[in-house]
């Protein structure tokens, strides 16, 4: 099969959707001819022209407003925050007017749009490699996607794209450089569907996002020092597929929830919770581990920063403390 | 453009309609039927009627947290929006949201909101979709003063004129923002005035003359429709009651409240149609009857509705998916 | 010892703390003359003028800002934001400038701001009610304080007044008309150290804000069914005392965690992970039971509204689920 | 006022080494050795040399994610910043910031932001704690074009004019955000205009003169001082680079990028002075060539520093607690 990148597999999916549907349309800083600051939609506007590629002002609460609102009556806006980061300035668009429409309007309008964002430490200093998912995470009305390899990146953020409700579209810089097989054979990907990277019988890895990198490079070495780990990757947090998780941690009794946020309130102290009071507690032989970004903000100093990402060996030794 | 007599009597009719369904909310209120937080409309009726009229039926409206004027002026169904203040399941918006979230979609009116300009950029996005699939509708966006100063106008306005949008920015100063005047919210005095950072046309009416608000608007919503982009329209008007029912109104004076009841739109508009004889005082005791009659009904509609049923408490949070527990 | 209501104790703290130092002053929507939304701030600003207690216009992000900048430059601002659903306007300055100040600085400035905030269900709907603490506990640099009672509010706003970082300092709606025994005298509670409410051997209710309440009143009915619950205020979220939560939970070997919060990414799973990897995993000797606000929109119908905040009902079912 | 002599050779020598140190800069990103996002200040010398200088030294500053050159004008150590740059536990953040967060406080300036606009706000709480303590110090506030159309420049500008504080806004017109032109994120052409939102002067001066931008940031600082209020002055200026090292600059002309290096700030400046017999070629080759050695001194000293043990990664994110882990 051929390989893409995660950069290209995101431009594929918002040119196919954009072809297969005209409400369809981007916004966002940059996106026309510099082609986004990670190059993301490099040549859309020559293809699509600058109505359907609309560069905006730095405006990011106006972005986000104007997706919602152009989303209540018959677009299909695809917006982009330059950087995670940004959607603190437009978070009373995302939190409290597109998330809630459906719900307190009782019904009556709903707003389809997506909000793409990337994340991740990538040497930019505090405000600039936040992975905020878990802010999202916790507000109902949205719908969260992060996703790791080219495949899911492409396949999720087409379903996305039809999905009648908010979503967040959470992609991670590094992420856009990474290869991966994707079919030219048209696909989505529905939500909620955890995705088992690699199979394994003592210990169950959940990764979101880049760690599934880390994740897959851990349990290769884990292999050698005779422990089958499973990746499991959720690839949507909302909705999350707890059943696939309940399963695999059922068969292994072990898990280690690999994230790059920050430890303190991410999700994955809400997933391990979920997971202890699940029918997987009474398999649970060994506490909860979880590898996380510690509770500080992200460093600039490229030693720090990589102190700060979790590593392979940092997760290695989670699983070792519970496998051994 | 002549207005028909028909239409300024209906004109006359809704603002009295705002009026007495607000002062019958205002009563529940007290007695602790409505609860939560309601912020009426008195005073401001010329501004919600004669800003709706100048559109047409297709075109579409946002509102505020004091919204019910709009909504009744773009012709909502008034037993649906009482059921909705009243909590119930026959409400507008089945109860869920209540006075801050009232919306009706068949009447092209995209909602209240609780934040403040929070729906500019809404209005201007909903603009944008318009424009984009070239429809002839333009979008009517309300707020008040205090909202002219939220980040979310400034970037909104910015965007509606730089992509040259159909959407007409309706600002009524009502002179507060809660217990805050104009004069401690802003260094300007006419808000209009801010119109220029925006390169759009602004202009200030007294929002007390229907006539004079219908005139504006009805200008602005044709620049609008004609590709002319947006525009700012601040109408002059006064709240009579408190912001919401725990205001103690200490931050303004008596006298100045009696001034602007003075100038009560209703009463000014009902004077001029009167002089123009198109209204006399047994038309107006007919209208006066017809619509408390039509309240009576809503109110009863509203207390005889059931509430919402336990478990709608899960419903509507996505459109197709079931929430997680 | 004479009472006071949450609201009075929130002044109490404001006023004494203004006395003590001239630093010391508020911004906010409306609150000087009207008092600020719920007569928190009532009549001071004829104590203190309107220099100090200054009604801003309607401008959250500017609120924020202002504080953090005054706070650079010798002032200890303590500003409010009239609903806690409106840090959504002002994230940007509290989450990516006030937090992050003294880290990406290197430590050369610290922002010693306070927050206010009341949070809570109280029949406004979904844009007015919102407990949103998970968001502000996810983002380090800030210390996150949750008080329930009229003698915690007053304490902890005093601590937090005197804190050298930033501090959000989360009020309950409900909370402000509670009553409670106040001293006369000085004192302050330092940060970090839970309170047990109640004492109880069987299973450890943690709660927070108004939930203290709620919970303290259903271990009185647990009570009668000869459950001995004890019951634990953590007061504040950063930093949380996990000694004083590990110790209860090594005590009883049973968990329930209660909050208004929407349960997914609530604190409370972030504190059912740290429990469950903590010492105390191997006490456990079941599922630690969250009883939170449900994944959905705070509804507005008085009906819909009590079906979505916990209660006692709700609290004595999950408390039951694990000791019968 | 008359600058002396001193001074402008000063402020000559300033600009060059603004100029020099992010040419060096440039380098090593080139090179690799720099990491990470940085904005070079190159063809804007002119105003923070200009706009510095016309404070006081307790005066204070705010600055941006393209803040080498406020930094370097307000007299902040440049082995310090080159060392930040690096990642260097000698670093003015100790390396936790990077070329976004650069920092002095011994030299009043309250640091970059890596937000666009974010540092509006702040340094609008700035002015309000120097009038609030009866300091007699004002601060400068750096931002460009783009941070125009955040709500936070509109929320903080009106606030900083209805509270009357002492703030001088230099908005640095560079004619970009990034790859936006002014002409796509503006419907307006005279930036400046949109102090009159606020009812404060506004005034658009020639960027690139560094005399200029003096005479007009001295009228705002000393407005200020005498209790006059905010004032914005909009300096038209260009960055010769791209935006950050990715950048292809496919939005923009070489013409135009050559007309404006042909109105090169610092060749302007070395011209007046030499007019004016304050500079020869012999002076002008001594100062390039000090100026060259104290970068080279900064980039040994950059390399020579060790970076920060990893557990520094832990500190400071608390003035006194320790993180929890
Ligand atoms: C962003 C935001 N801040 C504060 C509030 C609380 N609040 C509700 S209405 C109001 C006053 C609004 O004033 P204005 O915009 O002039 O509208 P008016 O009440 O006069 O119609 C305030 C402060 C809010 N709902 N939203
Ligand atoms: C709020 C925000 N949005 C977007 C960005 C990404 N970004 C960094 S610099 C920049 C362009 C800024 O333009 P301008 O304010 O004119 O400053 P200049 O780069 O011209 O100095 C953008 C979009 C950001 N850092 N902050
Ligand atoms: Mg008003
Ligand atoms: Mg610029």
């Amino acid at each position: 099969m051929r390989t893409l990148t995660g950069r290209e597999a995101v431009r594929e999916a918002l040119t196919e959707e954009m072809k297969r549907d005209e409400k369809v349309f981007l916004l966002g800083e940059d996106i026309g001819v510099y082609g986004g600051a990670f190059g993301v939609t490099a040549g859309m506007i020559d293809e699509f022209g600058e109505k359907r590629v609309r560069d905006t002002p730095i405006s990011e609460a106006a972005i986000a407003g104007a997706a919602v609102g152009a989303s209540l009556v018959g677009m299909r806006p695809v917006a982009e925050m330059m950087f995670m980061d940004f959607i603190t300035i437009a978070s009373d668009q995302i939190m409290n007017q597109g998330a809630k429409i459906h719900y307190m309007f009782g019904g009556q309008l709903n707003a389809p749009f997506v909000l793409r964002m990337p994340a991740g430490a990538a040497e930019a200093g505090a405000q600039h490699t936040q992975s905020l998912e878990a802010l999202l995470y916790h507000i109902p009305g949205l719908k969260v996607v992060m996703p790791s390899t080219p495949y899911d990146l492409k396949g999720l953020l087409k379903t996305a794209i039809r999905d009648d409700n908010p979503v967040m579209f959470i992609e991670h810089k590094k992420g856009y450089g990474e290869k991966g097989e994707v079919p030219e054979e048209e696909y989505t990907i529905p939500f909620g569907k955890a995705d088992i990277k690699r199979e394994g019988k003592d210990v169950t890895i959940i990764a979101t996002s880049h760690m599934v990198y880390k994740a897959l490079n851990a349990a290769e070495e884990l292999e050698k020092k005779g422990v089958d780990a499973e990746v499991l990757d959720p690839r949507t947090l909302v909705p999350l597929d707890m059943e696939s998780i309940v399963k695999s941690v059922s068969k292994t009794g072990k898990v280690v929830i690999v994230h790059e946020a920050h430890r303190r309130g991410g999700i994955g102290g809400d997933i391990a919770a979920r997971i202890s009071d699940s029918d997987a507690f009474y398999y649970l032989e060994k506490p909860i581990k979880r590898v996380t970004g510690p509770n500080t903000p992200v460093p600039f100093s490229p030693v720090l920063e990589s102190e700060f990402i979790p590593n392979e060996e940092k997760i290695i030794e989670a699983v070792l403390k519970i496998t051994d | 453009m002549e207005l028909s007599e028909e239409k300024k009597e209906n004109m006359y009719r809704n603002m009295l309609r705002i009026r007495q369904f607000e002062r019958k909310v205002d009563q529940f209120i007290s007695r602790g039927d409505i609860t939560g937080t309601t912020h009426l409309y008195i005073g401001q009726e010329a501004v919600a009627v004669g800003a709706v009229n100048a559109l047409e039926k297709e075109d579409y409206i946002s509102s505020t947290h004091r919204g019910h004027g709009h909504s009744i002026a773009k012709g909502s169904d008034i037993k649906e929006m009482m059921a909705e203040l009243f909590g119930k399941s026959t409400g507008a918006c089945k109860g869920k949201g209540g006075s801050l979230h009232i919306i009706d979609t068949e009447t092209h009116n995209l909602g209240a909101n609780g934040i403040v300009g929070g729906g500019i950029p809404i209005a201007v996005g909903a603009a944008l979709a318009m424009d984009m699939q070239e429809k002839d509708e333009v979008i009517l966006n309300f707020f008040s003063d205090g909202a002219m100063n939220q980040g979310a106008f400034h970037e909104a306005a910015n965007l509606a004129s730089t992509w040259n949008l159909p959407v007409v920015f309706v600002c009524e100063n009502n002179q507060y923002g809660m217990s805050t005047s104009v004069e401690k919210a802003f260094n300007i005095k006419d808000l209009a005035a801010r119109a220029k950072a925006y390169n759009i046309p602004g202009v200030k009416i007294d929002g007390n003359k229907v006539l004079e608000v219908y005139d504006a608007v009805k200008e602005g919503v044709k620049r609008a429709r004609e590709g002319g982009g947006p525009s700012l329209i601040v109408a002059e008007t006064y709240r009579w009651k408190g912001h919401s029912k725990s205001d103690a109104k200490v931050y303004r004076s008596k006298e100045e409240e009696q001034a602007w009841k003075d100038r009560d739109p209703i009463a000014h508009f009902e004077e001029e149609l009167k002089n123009e004889g198109l209204l006399d005082d047994d038309k107006v005791k007919k209208i006066h009857e017809e619509v408390d009659s039509e309240i009576e009904k809503a109110v009863t509609f509203a207390q005889d509705s059931p509430y919402p049923a336990k478990k709608e408490l899960f419903d509507d949070v996505y459109v197709d998916a079931e929430v997680e527990l």
